[in-house]
């Protein structure tokens, strides 16, 4: 939002923070989001013991991994929609590579 | 809306700005989450396989054609909502 | 909620402000939600291709129409039980018709 | 809560009713998509049939009585733990 | 958080007033869960009727009791776990009694 | 956040204080949610019984565990991506 910074030649103490918080709060978001969703593909809700085992181990590993995967694709496949849509605001989301 | 001043107008658009930002994170998020559970339940391997990554860009193809029309529905609904308010809105 | 503006005789500046945005964000929420019932009811999670086909586009149409409609029964329903319960404070929840 | 100064109160007070409001407004949303989510599955009609209209409002009414019963009992609890804790909240 | 209140002599308003939030947004949070947890355990989907009848009455009462029962659990878990790792901040978590 | 000044730094230290007490509250009240789900389903009793006591130990340690995994992974993800990126970050 507001491209190459136009208009707005300077950015407030304010809206630094709150970009730096919105970078925060996505991070967090996304390992949430992570968490829930390996835990619900690799951890039983049995609970018949309090480890994890060593299958429950490497399923988290590799679903980490896919979920990264996922993430990466899903934020290419916006990306170039986003720059087929509005020319010059591809690459836009730009938040760390997502 | 109507009732606010420039000055509050333009507090009102910054926040919305971030606010569309906010709504953004968590549209993908939410679609990271959907398309990941939906499209990937082997942990063989460590990567994607072809057919995951396919079913991802179904997916998230999918996922905004849907998006598009259920915003088109939304928009009539939220117009005709407000021609019949009494008071306009 | 300061029924009839009695007590404040002026909202400031921050709370139309924050009354403008709960609104946006009512809007919005309620937007959410509708597409998350609809994708569930209308898409099916296999992903075979990636268009919108007919039977899910008509689906989807209808599902929007459906929850609209669940959205203002159950808006008159809460309205109806205020009424009943708090006099005159029925048609207090009061944002653009809901 | 003890240890606010009454203005610090007042702007507390305040926040409280906005966040109710938004409380509603959560609670309304939820309550739609609950019962538009185990009334309706049949989408061959545009407008809700009277089977799925009658469903909606029983839905609404269940679901205000059993948030009030479980009301009750959060309150019981909230009272039960403050007596309990040693600071006397 | 500020252990010991060492470094910060006295907490500013804002930060009372948003501690004082906090502490209610947990309650909120809970209550909502709770709801949810127990709807879902007590109160079959199909709605046949609008009262709820003496099973699910006494359902949602143990329901709630027993959702207070786990709060508790894992409050004193996640206590002994703190206490384990960080000595001194046991307790630290310490909102009216979670 | 390397633009931020001192101040604007402590400004921003502050409420990622107050973000990370409502991250635990979340994360606590989620856990709450989940073990009672998954290891609560017999309402014959007013009180949990040993089996819905352990069950529920299990499930905090097992989160636990599981929370440090993932978390470990996903640091590394973070720390990979920043590598890559092309203006460093």
């Amino acid at each position: 939002m507001s491209m190459f910074g136009l208009g707005r030649p300077q950015p407030s103490s304010a809206e630094k923070i709150a970009a730096a918080e919105q970078e925060m709060d996505l991070i967090t978001d996304m390992f949430n989001k992570l968490q829930q969703a390996c835990m619900k593909k690799c951890i039983p809700r049995e609970y018949r013991e309090g480890e994890i085992n060593k299958a429950e181990g490497v399923c988290i590993d590799r679903c980490a991994s896919k979920f990264f995967d996922v993430q990466m694709k899903v934020s290419e496949l916006l990306q170039a929609e986003a720059a087929a849509k509005g020319g010059a605001a591809g690459g836009g989301f730009g938040i760390g590579g997502m | 809306m109507e009732g606010l001043s420039a000055s509050e107008q333009r507090e009102f658009q910054s926040r919305m700005e971030r606010k569309q930002m906010k709504e953004f994170m968590g549209m993908f998020s939410n679609l990271v989450t959907h398309c990941f559970d939906s499209c990937v339940d082997n942990f063989t391997t460590k990567s994607l396989v072809q057919r995951e990554t396919d079913c991802v860009s179904r997916c998230v193809q999918k996922f905004m054609a849907g998006s598009e029309r259920i915003g088109q529905r939304f928009q009539e609904q939220q117009a005709q909502m407000m021609n019949q308010s009494p008071t306009g809105r």
